[in-house]
């Protein structure tokens, strides 16, 4: 636990002396992105998202139920990870840890406030009946840069997702109302280097990690900083430019996979 | 829960389709995931299933070990969004009790005595439910451990056997699970037949219960050959690659 | 934890070979079974049932609630168990675990699906009330095979149970309304022996185990196998007619003590 | 909660019959469990209950081990069928705190000094509640443990005392407890009625108490005298069978 | 844990022996006791109490919800307390454990049994709606005597409360309906000798601990013995009179600060 | 969740008066607890925290242990009573990720690596909750980390900045937060201006993101001193006494 890594820590330091990373990448360059959406028949929507070997899948499930007291006018967003043992040797079973539960609220978050899902046309009745949005992430293969994964995942599965109106008798299915996502891309960063969308092996040597979420005008909707390193301004003005030149690409690949 | 719904009609066609004896279409991916010792991902009919296996390793907490061979901990799960209403997360108690069968039934075939005090933990995710999720599970379970490299007598498959309006058949899908008279879920060893998980729930009478067990136990025959010849075509395809 | 059992085994296997188990029974003769009923006065039906040394409780309380959404016109039932650890030096305190469950669900799968309660019945007002019945199983002393005391005491307790009308203001109580039950008998194979209601000395040993439930007509309602040894086809059908064979004696025994 | 109900007449004569300073009929069996170190069935009223020991042995896990005695952990449980309204299975705060009241007052009379490191389990279940159930409880566990064979200093015993419609009486009854105006559950060492366990809930004035305490102490003593006769009974029975 | 506890009770009984205690107090004597209410404004009510170096702080909340069906006409009490690990190096995160529930339920029955709280008129629609009472009790500081502290700072709290109606739109708050409340003082037995209000020292060689609570007429309205150790009834007779006599003050106290 | 609401009137006057670049009133002190290494409780406009710090002590669960450090454990938690609809006791979701980023925070400060295998906890404890309160937690906790005598390389301190109708503004007092655009709380190490937690939500343009954050930089900066200065006061009145 301690040993190897240093070892690891080494060789990709080094590494990065030399301006390259282990798998040849770039600093601020992705992994390969495939984006499999409909996956599976049960939810209203799904998405399979691969960056590299990281795997997860999102589905899309909804329900009709009571709106909060404070928001009576508006559907419901519950958003759910789970670190399950399937995948990687250092899941263990059991209720959601810390790591997932910031994952799942910093995906969450991503949605929520930037509004891509438009609650206030959930509702079905003031008050009394909305429309329940269940986004339940399925981590099935970790290689890293699960934050990136996640959230793309989920905005491609809510992208296609139908409302089931027809199973509740409520009429014919419909898209589900949305806005336009902002996309999420994470750095990390270790000695002094800053490198986007981590392998495994970066992660577990890194320092500090950002998150920043960004739009389809260049704005920034939302950021997370993790890990018990630091940034200095300047590093995380690096950081913001990569995410918005990254999101960029992936925005366009979202768009072309989901025909939206 | 009966319906006016024909599930079979006088020319033994079911709903789908399928005549008695027919099982429904299976596919079969190894070694589809990256961290996982060994994967396979199958589709069953309409389930999906994922497995991942991981070990032998140490088995933690220490207090579970076993001096004289591995422990196997199957986890059978259900994602959220795999059945219509949505399930709620963590292990309820239906599947605690499927990990337990396919526990008991993955360690009589495992050569655990080559590994004290490990555990080889398979975990064992549906992604869409129609029924015979056990079957397709225990079924995945088998080819990842293989692709895993972990030593077996044998690799177990799973295969289910019903009554549906008063017919014995093979491998039920969804509506005949829900409307039928009976379910017989087994697994077994295919070189010896011997029997490793077996459930049944409904009414047969003795006859019904010869015959469905028959039909059952052909049915793993069946689905063993599919087993094999989707890790044999990774081992083929690995060496061309090489 | 290991070599105990090994000498035990050799032990039980030895006798095995000469045809003997340890208290001297045949290989399809269950033991002594005792059945008493309405052994406690709060519960609706309730049995108390002794095979040997093993002795378990069952208690039926009613309540008027809700049905499910996909029947709304039947009762609802639900059964659990309790492994306490007054029952044995080996049962701990805490939530159910896996053999508490599988026992649980192997009883309730015995009452369910051979419609032992006739949930149809129990429908106050469709879609909105009806009564629920608990089975709540109470292990008092563990000397092996549970599945059939558990089973046994939760038919007695419900034979003998009375619907609460007068305590909910439903009119006058009536008797549960219930059809045939099918009998459930276990065996167990060690080596390549099978007898039938093991003693915690034969369960400790066993490879592995064959629960079956048949009714009056000598048709089969529910199997279970258990533990990680196998059966062959032959051993299955042995254990399914010394389960015929007890299940009618059994029977015999449970509708004298119960009247029915 | 008063209702217009006369729980006690001019000639103190109450609900059930009974005197002011009367018990409910008591009834003990010692030794009727077989895994069990010692167990005991008691009947007192309504009440039914019954106890298992397991020890002394060694307390898991590890981290409770004291090093120079033994923990005793009594666990009070109610089954979900032992009350009008079904109890949820799994102990609620209420047994947690009588759990813990009952082991601390039989830690002290059990020579825990003898076991380091062990612990000594007492199963309390709860199988059909009246009022009164830690002092059928905890008097039931004495003579578990007696025959148990765990040595201690004395046999603890309970009992109550209360207050109804303004009269001191002992050991309430169902209804006295739902309407009466205070309780006093109270266990005691019996050779020194030195008092191990004691509650009160309601309006005493000071010389209710002490009148209270005093027919409570007496009624221990008269209950004791029940756990003796059916632990002799069962030593000289098992005599007679040898 | 077990040796050093020995050297502490030694000089403990020693001074105990010359009628004296560690921090000067006679045997029958409270340490200095600060009330300090209204201490957050969230809260409906709140008081902090400090007995010694002990500190306790109180909340009250309230809500609007259903009646228990067999009191319909009656407000509803909830009191949780919790060990939290900012109070003591020795409390540990995570659901409250038996000593938690045993404070919780002992400041609980103190409200309840005496009817501190008029909970009957805390009924807005029988059997519909009624007043929901949380008092909860965080432990802030912990140097001995919980019981006490917590007890009078609940009191505090609940006296200085008001009913927050305008928030539930149901008129204008009013001050909480309560009776006189009886006041709780607890004392402990080492050796053979009993002291009231203990040190955290004194608590941890303690054999025996008594909590007395007694109203202004110098009646009892509740008492719990803990620990295990035994009392004879002078013993107790002697903790009720210096219940009597500091309850008195403490009453006093009180009433004082809170202006009622 | 807009509403008719001026938030901040053409002069730049917000709702309490404040200025954009003006904090919320806040107050320290300085050990006020006993029983703890070293403690803070500190007011920040509305928002009411107490802070306690235990350790560095040995690490339990002992796998938690890390043979090279300390491990730091923040819990921040709420008090049932510290909002407006009463919160249920125990971390909640949201707690738990605060307890992470502020750990992660706080473990870059401290120096850890003098401590192998033991913990240091600090306890956050949310008597009163107005906006910030993340912040607000974490500067009162590098008070009571310094009142510990926990060597550490700087005293970590945190502050938010925020958008509120378009206009960026220092510390977001309660309807800022709910009805503004945006809120930015770091923490820095004020030697350094290094950021040690960032989180951000809400629509900022890059400018108007530079902005904040060099307004939230600026904050932190001044509360550091009003940090510095409690420290101080508390030590000389401690020197006055001796």
């Amino acid at each position: 636990m301690t040993i190897v890594p240093a070892i690891k820590r080494d060789y990709i330091c080094k590494l990065a002396k030399q301006g390259k990373r282990v798998d040849g990448r770039k600093f601020d360059e992705f992994r390969k992105i495939e984006i499999e959406t409909n996956v599976v028949s049960k939810a209203e929507g799904s998405a399979r998202v691969k960056i590299g070997n990281t795997q997860v899948l999102t589905g899309i499930k909804m329900d009709v139920g009571e709106p909060y007291p404070d928001s009576p006018e508006s559907g419901v967003l519950t958003t759910a990870a789970e670190l399950i043992p399937l995948a990687s040797p250092d899941f263990e079973a059991g209720p959601p840890q810390q790591d997932a539960i910031e994952l799942a609220r910093v995906v969450d978050r991503g949605v929520r406030e930037s509004e891509v899902i438009e609650l206030d046309k959930l509702c079905l009745e003031p008050g009394e009946k909305v429309w329940i949005v269940f986004v339940d992430i399925h981590i099935l293969d970790y290689d890293g840069n699960l934050f990136d994964a996640a959230s793309l995942a989920s905005l491609a599965a809510l992208i296609t997702a139908s409302v089931p109106a027809s199973r509740f008798e409520l009429g014919e299915d419909y898209p589900l109302p949305l806005n336009e996502p902002p996309i999420s891309c994470t750095s990390v960063k270790f000695d002094d280097f800053v490198v986007i969308d981590p392998s495994l092996d970066e992660e577990e040597i890194a320092d500090a990690r950002l998150t920043v979420a960004t739009d389809e005008n260049g704005d920034i909707r939302a950021m997370q900083k993790g890990l018990n390193g630091s940034f200095t301004k300047e590093e995380i003005q690096k950081v913001i430019k990569a995410s918005l030149d990254n999101g960029r690409e992936i925005r366009k690949q979202l768009s072309e996979k989901t025909g939206k | 829960m009966k319906s006016d719904k024909k599930l079979i009609d006088d020319a033994g066609k079911r709903l789908d389709g399928r005549g008695p004896e027919e099982l429904r279409k299976i596919k079969i991916e190894v070694g589809v995931l990256h961290r996982a010792s060994g994967s396979c991902y199958l589709e069953w009919g309409g389930n999906k299933v994922m497995v991942a296996v991981y070990g032998p390793r140490e088995a933690i907490p220490r207090h579970t070990q076993n001096l004289l061979r591995a422990i196997v901990n199957a986890r059978y799960n259900m994602a959220a969004f795999s059945v219509e209403d949505r399930k709620r997360p963590g292990p309820d108690r239906r599947s605690k009790e499927i990990s337990k069968v396919i526990s008991e039934a993955l360690e009589k075939v495992i050569l655990t005595e080559q590994f004290p005090r490990a555990s080889i933990d398979v975990n064992i995710e549906v992604l869409d439910a129609e029924a015979g999720t056990r079957c397709a599970g225990l079924t995945a379970a088998g080819v990842a451990l293989a692709d895993a490299g972990i030593p077996m007598k044998d690799i177990p498959v799973a295969c289910s056997a019903g009554k549906i309006e008063g017919r014995v058949v093979l491998d039920l899908g969804k509506e005949e699970d829900n409307l039928g008279d009976a379910d017989l879920p087994i697994a077994i060893s295919p070189r010896t037949n011997e029997i490793l998980l077996l459930q049944m729930d409904g009414h047969l009478t003795l006859e019904e219960f010869n015959k469905a067990l028959d039909f059952a136990i052909k049915g793993c025959n069946a689905v063993s050959e599919i087993q094999k010849k989707a890790i044999l075509d990774k081992y083929q395809s690995v060496e061309v690659v090489e």
